[in-house]
């Protein structure tokens, strides 16, 4: 379509948004991601108000109702989406950990946006040497997984804060290993846009002007590279709520007592096949659909938006 | 006979729910061994009719209506064996960025030596010296070594060559070069003209140019077709058109040419840019840039008639030849 | 194999009668592996190694019985029963006399005779695992081929109990080469000669293990059918149990309580449970919270713990909830303590002792070392909740959390302990005598309670070998540790196995998880 | 090409080292080696004896010094479990894992181009909406959960396919314990190396049908086109070669993921493969182990992307070699 498509479509700035905006609507599939994730995202910020228990409250954790099942197939109206093995009533759990899981994931990816766009600029703008070094990282970073960095981060800040204090900044640790862990797609991408743009003329325009290379790195260029970054944010998002489920899952995320949706999978695994399927089930589908959600978003955005991305 | 005649082709884009029309009601015809330039800005809607010809159009572009016949064998009613048939054999194109017409992973060789297999049956050592041959005819040196060579390799004019000599293998009675010249640099400009006009003329060869420079159309064309905005809107004799544009847009061409401005005098550009697809006006396309413009322009589609000059689809120039008034036409000039 | 075979023959059509031989051969070979009875079985471990002395370790008492024989060795039903020494009587205080069974051969063909059980005895006490147990035997000595006497340095109560640890090794075979390596390769961590019915054909650490029966096994009368064992350590509880579901494998330890219903459940599979002596429990440390000095505090944490409702819902049942450490079988339990559970008086008491607003604590347990711990210490951390103690709980794998736990980490420590010796005294010893780095007394007391009572106490039952006079001097430890609230107790573990139905596991199992593999029987279908 | 090998080889070196450090700089704080190995019973002052035996108790630049200097000989320390050199107990395990690895990475070829293509040339057939949806599911969807759906479905219901293990192997000259030639073993490689397939499959079908879509929208196929080549040859030879570009290169960034994968699917399907013996050194404290599985995945991974980059160079004319690489 490359070929037509700068006929039909003007380029003209003000206009565009509400072009990609109109064309998304008319996408259903992508408007009901959409409204699904608009969903997650104010379910999350709001649970502490839509979650029927408080759970914080020391009488939350009541044994004596372990694995209720949900109330359309036990009755019991206390419990909508039933009680995990503590007892816990699951709709709130969900709920917290849902926020939790968001929470991490974004705020993952706002550190991998910050640095994959600082490396992307630097590697891209200044060009020669100090590219080619920061691409090999990138290139080193990305053959070594995430799972593979975050197992070593998270153990070496298990190591620099201890056990007990670890447990308590367990959030922002993952937070950091997974923002940590991901940069490289934001900067190649980033560095990829800025050498296209780099051959315009605005740019050459306002070097001649003499303003600063990181006014015009900053002012010139990053404006337009902001598709491609949209679009990867999306689907890093769900990356990063993935990793984070996995990390949970191998016993490296959050812990069991503020449990985010992976670590309620993981603790509820072992119920899969046990009778009291839902301790397991119903975070399991909440994940799934957040990450589809995700990801559809992001398939979305990709074709309106029409970004050259790197591809992963 | 005509060789190639369209008529009433009208093209339209499925995007985002709408049908949107690219070309309306579309009519030309090519002679065998007729060079037509077909120009305007871009988004008139130049190449999706090089490209309609051979049934070329990209999803979600779709021929909706109207004919393409070549020898009277209607194009746009042809099953895909019949088509790969016309294509190349019968009508080639020419792109208009050499760097990427070529596959950058295969080599020259390879893509000259499909394009003879896939319609004549002979050996690949015969399709070779074909090609070899092809190659020193659009006067590449040392063609046997550049047999071998990746696209890459090549500078841009000479990759032209190549697309040239491609487009000769199969010794096409159309050729469509869509803006042959535009990625290239000046000098080579020239030299890729002076090619394809020696081969057009030697193997009486048809050309249908595409081009937005009217620099180049006079050079070639014997005639030309303008369009705007999907629909043709004069058609002539290429000289007779440079000499005395009729309609308003092609005024507005012209004068925007560097070598068409008096000296001393500012370069006419016209005023704004083609509408997008979707926000096509009323009635004339053109009104909204058109200094002329009346009411009439702005709630009805002008139709053809023929000026003398050229035929032209402008109600000003239908009012004049209504009018015959012919010291207002000197005035004009 | 078969199907290889066949295809050979089709390639190669020229060469049929070697290969028509080869199938011969391999028919036959087939036909005999099909009459023989296999066990596959997956564990949770595999032993570290082929020397018995390595480690003291489930894994390795496993292997033990595999392919060694104990003097003598626990019945389902708590006796001793005779193996190797056939019968054995006191001659001093100190002193006592084993009489070995005869014409039994070592797998290398060797004579099994006095001097392989004083030679172990010997090896024994140079094994870091096995020498504290062994540390009170001060002699061997052969009386004739086939007596011993065995003599202690002061009198032992536990004699036949640490005899079960004596598995008789050929001594022919492997003095001289014999050193116990931990870190690394010895002759006798690849090498084995035992009297056992099994002979280890093949081993892949990790992996698995290939045992046959041994055609020259002493006990005759021993009704095992068992030919060949393949033994597969599974460590994760569903994959274990997903193989013994899918058929994949015919025995298999331990089940998690959570899947014992739908086991229960499935067709043509039998589960199998014990109680054991296993106890899991809480110590609040002392030297790291001066709250945990207050026995009011204490006590309120043991009430606040509802410990039935721990084994109900997350052990499903397979626990018995524990207010001392002996289970029941043990000498030093104590009839009447219950566990108790009272919030409200919980919560007097720590109004009492000040601390009515409550306070926080660090607590931490395994996470893949007992049935289900990380649960348990969940639920324990939400019930100290409702007593106003607020619980940061780490739970970790095993290999990190007993370092933390040397360390004493936390306020709050989770342990599990079995006895090695079946007794009492041992849980003492280890769990709640005052700290002695050198004897290694007190050696996983996390509460820093030190009561020179109970010490004193722990040696006096030591050397009392009157039942009734020792079992008072135990009883009156586990009543002093019940009024000091020393420790919060939580419940003795159940062994749980689960096997196809044509196994007979009932009669091999035991509360100590080393089934009699040699008295296997499986009924063929 | 000599150049880029042994930039290459310096680089192997370099991650390697780096590794070796890391791995000893958190090996103390994934437990207590002497703790694993001993009885619980063990008393603390013995404990302590076997530790300062071990070198446990020098500093930690004495032990690596100790360790770099056996390192080059080709000394990477002696495994506590297994009480064999470690780099044997790997390369041991590797024919496993590598195979597990192939037949994952065979599914996808055979699977996920053809779909990718699919879905990129007839976008509106039923076919290829569901190869789509499917691979939009299937990125959403944890390994470990189809990994369990699949136990759960073809061992434990319907019994076609063993559920952990690898059953039974050949030796082939000697060198290689392979499951591929016996029908038990085939039989045993089938779910690991599904599930391990299910989580590479997506991203592959998502990105050749994503790179097919854009190839065929570019100019030299319009040109292709133009020249009235058949479809399969302009799909075959012309689009797919193209598109196969960014699959090589992704394909070689997705190494890592493999790896990570087969840590995850081996520890599920008890595959004893690199990634159990890595999970299970992790819990039975195997630090020599440890260093030593980083240390090889470390260049393993240089290899893969050598390998990747040889390809690349390969198929893409535009590359020259020399110039690659730092």
């Amino acid at each position: 379509m490359r070929y037509f498509k700068k006929d039909i479509i003007t380029p003209a700035q003000s206009s565009r948004w509400s072009h990609i905006w109109a064309g998304f609507i008319g996408d259903k599939l992508a408007t009901l991601a959409l409204a699904i994730f608009v969903f997650y995202c104010l379910v999350a910020i709001f649970a502490p108000l839509l979650a029927p228990y408080n759970i914080n409250n020391p009488n939350f954790m009541d044994l004596e109702n372990a694995e209720i099942a949900p109330f359309w197939i036990s009755g019991d109206s206390r419990f909508l989406l039933g009680t995990d093995a503590q007892g816990r009533d699951m709709l709130s759990v969900i709920l917290y950990g849902t926020r939790l899981s968001l929470t991490i994931g974004v705020c993952a990816v706002l550190i991998q946006t910050a640095l994959g766009i600082c490396i992307g600029l630097i590697s891209g703008y200044l060009g020669g040497r100090t590219d080619n070094f920061l691409m090999r990282c990138a290139d080193i970073q990305l053959s070594l997984s995430t799972m593979m960095v975050a197992i070593v981060f998270l153990a070496i800040f298990q190591a620099m804060f201890g056990m007990a204090m670890y447990q308590q900044l367990a959030m922002l640790m993952l937070i950091l290993v997974i923002g940590l862990a991901e940069w490289p797609l934001f900067a190649r991408t980033i560095r990829a846009s800025v050498l296209a743009e780099k051959q315009k003329e605005y740019v050459d325009a306002a070097r001649i002007m003499g303003i600063s290379p990181k006014r015009i790195m900053f002012k010139h260029i990053l404006p337009n590279t902001l598709t491609p970054v949209l679009v990867i944010f999306t689907v890093q998002i769900s990356n990063a709520i993935v990793a984070e489920a996995a990390l949970s899952f191998l016993g490296l995320g959050m812990p069991a007592n503020d449990p985010s949706l992976g670590a309620l999978i993981s603790v509820g695994f072992s119920y899969m096949f046990s009778g009291s399927w839902w301790i397991c089930v119903i975070p399991s589908v909440t994940l799934i659909i957040l990450i589809l959600v995700m990801n559809m978003l992001g398939d979305g955005l990709r074709d309106h938006l029409n970004p050259k991305t790197y591809k992963d | 006979m005509n060789l190639l005649s369209v008529s009433n082709l009208n093209v339209n884009f499925h995007l985002k729910g709408q049908d949107l029309a690219a070309l309306i009601d579309v009519s030309f015809t090519l002679n065998r061994g007729e060079r037509v330039a077909i120009v305007g800005e871009s988004g008139a809607g130049k190449s999706v009719l090089g490209f309609s010809i051979v049934n070329l159009i990209d999803k979600p572009g779709y021929i909706k209506s109207g004919s393409i016949k070549l020898d009277n064998k209607e194009i746009t009613k042809m099953t895909r064996p019949q088509l790969q048939e016309v294509r190349g054999k019968r009508i080639a194109m020419i792109f208009q960025d050499p760097m990427m017409t070529l596959n950058p992973v295969l080599t020259i060789g390879a893509q000259l030596v499909e394009a003879i297999r896939s319609h004549t049956r002979i050996s690949f050592k015969d399709a070779k010296n074909i090609a070899i041959e092809k190659l020193h005819s659009v006067q590449i040196a040392s063609p046997e070594k550049r047999f071998h060579q990746y696209p890459h390799e090549l500078s841009g004019g000479m990759r032209q060559r190549v697309i040239i000599a491609t487009v000769l293998l199969l010794n096409p009675d159309i050729i469509i070069a869509d803006e042959p010249t535009t990625a290239l640099d000046v000098t080579i400009q020239a030299e890729i003209i002076q090619l394809l006009l020696d081969i057009c003329r030697n193997n009486s060869m048809a050309l249908l140019l595409i081009s937005h420079d009217l620099g180049v159309v006079s050079r070639i064309a014997e005639r030309t077709i303008v369009m705007y905005a999907g629909r043709v809107v004069e058609e002539g004799p290429t000289l007779e058109i440079i000499n005395d544009p009729q309609h308003p847009y092609t005024q507005g061409l012209l004068n925007a040419l560097p070598q068409m401005a008096l000296p001393g005098q500012r370069l006419n550009q016209i005023v704004g840019s083609m509408p997008p697809l979707n926000e096509r006006p009323t009635g004339c396309a053109f009104h909204p840039r058109c200094p002329y413009a009346t009411d009439q322009c702005r709630q009805q589609q002008p139709g053809f008639i023929n000026s003398g000059v050229s035929t032209v689809a402008c109600f000003m120039v239908e009012d004049m030849l209504t009018d015959t008034n012919s010291d207002y036409d000197e005035e004009i000039d | 194999m078969f199907i290889s075979v066949l295809d050979h023959l089709k390639i190669t059509p020229k060469r049929l009668f070697p290969s028509t031989a080869v199938l011969f051969i391999v028919t036959l070979f087939c036909c005999q592996t099909a009459s023989a009875v296999t066990l596959k079985m997956a564990f949770d471990a595999d032993p570290v190694s082929l020397d018995p002395h390595e480690q003291l370790s489930e894994g390795t008492l496993q292997f033990s019985h595999m392919v060694f024989d104990p003097l003598v060795r626990w019945k389902q039903n708590g006796q001793i029963e005779p193996r190797l020494a056939t019968h054995w009587q006191q001659i001093t205080p100190t002193t006592t006399r084993f009489f070995l069974r005869k014409n039994v051969r070592f797998q290398t063909g060797n004579q099994f005779t006095a001097e392989d059980v004083a030679y172990t005895i010997r090896r024994l006490k140079r094994s870091a695992d096995f020498r504290a147990m062994f540390d009170n035997i001060s002699s061997v000595i052969v009386i004739n081929k086939h007596t011993v006497d065995i003599r202690s340095s002061h009198t032992n109560p536990l004699l036949l109990n640490i005899m079960t640890y004596v598995f008789p090794m050929d001594k022919v075979f492997y003095q001289g080469r014999d050193q116990i390596v931990k870190f690394g390769n010895s002759f006798a961590s690849k090498h084995a000669s035992g009297t056992g019915p099994y002979i280890v054909k093949e081993r892949e650490p990790g992996v698995r293990m290939v045992l046959t029966r041994n055609k020259d096994y002493w006990d005759t009368k021993s009704k095992g059918n068992v030919d060949k064992i393949i033994l597969t350590p599974i460590k994760n509880d569903s994959t274990r149990l997903a193989a013994l579901l899918s058929g994949d494998v015919d025995f298999i330890s331990p089940v998690s309580p959570i899947d014992i219903e739908r086991t229960k459940n499935s067709k043509g599979v039998q589960i199998m449970t014990l109680p054991t002596g296993r106890i899991l429990l809480l110590h609040m440390n002392e030297k790291r919270r001066k709250e945990f000095r207050d026995v009011r505090v204490r006590r309120a944490i043991n009430l606040a713990i509802n410990q039935p409702l721990i084994v109900e819902k997350i052990l499903k049942g397979y626990a018995v909830p524990a207010g001392q450490l002996s289970a029941s079988k043990f000498l030093g339990h104590v009839k009447g303590l219950q566990p108790e559970h009272d919030v409200s008086k919980a919560l007097e008491l720590m109004k009492q002792a000040g601390y009515e607003k409550g306070f926080r604590i660090s607590m931490m347990a395994p996470n893949n070392r007992y049935m289900n711990d990380d649960k348990v210490a969940q639920a324990i951390a939400a019930m100290l909740g409702r007593i106003h103690i607020t619980v940061d709980l780490k739970t970790l794998p095993k290999a990190q959390y007993f370092q933390q736990y040397d360390e004493r980490a936390a306020d709050i420590m989770m342990l599990g302990w079995q006895s090695d010796t079946e007794d009492s005294n041992n849980l003492y010893e280890f769990i709640i005598a005052c700290q002695d780095a050198e004897s290694g007394l007190g050696a996983y007391n996390a509460s820093e309670y030190c009561a020179p009572s109970i010490n004193t106490d722990i040696k006096l039952a030591n050397r009392e070998t009157n039942p009734e006079k020792r079992a008072r001097i135990m009883q009156r430890i586990e009543v002093k540790l019940h009024d000091d609230a020393a420790i919060v107790p939580l419940y003795w573990q159940y062994n749980i196995w689960a096997a196809k139905n044509n196994l007979h596991i009932d009669r091999i199992v035991n509360d100590q998880n080393h089934p009699f593999l040699g008295d296997l029987v499986i009924d063929e279908k | 090409m000599f150049v880029f090998l042994l930039r290459r080889l310096v680089q192997a070196f370099v991650v390697m080292i780096i590794i070796s450090v890391i791995s000893f700089a958190i090996q103390n704080k994934l437990g207590d080696p002497v703790l694993q190995h001993v009885s619980m019973t063990v008393a603390p002052a013995e404990r302590a004896q076997i530790r300062q035996d071990l070198g446990l108790n020098d500093n930690l630049v004495v032990q690596y010094w100790r360790f770099a200097k056996k390192a080059i000989h080709g000394d990477l320390g002696t495994s506590y479990y297994y009480k064999e050199p470690v780099l044997d107990v790997i390369f041991k395990k590797l024919p496993a894992t590598f195979e597990l690895a192939f037949c994952a990475i065979v599914m996808v070829a055979f699977i996920a181009i053809p779909c990718g293509i699919l879905a990129a040339i007839k976008p509106k057939n039923i076919i290829s909406r569901l190869v789509v949806a499917l691979s939009t599911m299937g990125i959403s969807i944890p390994i470990f959960i189809v990994a369990i759906f699949l136990v759960y479905i073809f061992s434990i219901q319907l019994h076609l396919a063993p559920s952990f293990g690898r059953g039974q192997t050949t030796d082939v000259f000697g060198l290689w314990e392979s499951g591929l030639f016996s029908k038990d073993g085939l039989r045993h490689l089938m779910l690991p190396s599904i599930s391990l397939a299910f989580a590479l499959m997506p991203i592959f079908v998502r990105l050749i049908r994503a790179e097919m879509i854009e190839v065929l929208q570019s100019d030299y196929i319009r040109f292709a086109w133009s020249k009235g080549l058949n479809t399969r040859r302009i799909y075959f030879i012309h689009a797919l070669k193209n598109t196969m570009l960014p699959v090589i290169t992704v394909g070689g960034i997705q190494a890592g993921t493999l790896v990570a994968y087969t840590i995850l699917t081996e520890s599920i399907f008890q595959w004893p493969g690199m990634g159990f013996l890595f999970m299970d050194a992790v819990s039975r404290v195997d630090t020599p182990l440890i260093s030593a599985y980083l240390i090889v995945v470390g260049g393993i991974f240089v290899v893969t992307n050598t390998v990747v980059d040889l390809i690349y160079g390969l198929v893409n004319p535009t590359v020259k070699l020399a110039n690659h690489g730092l």
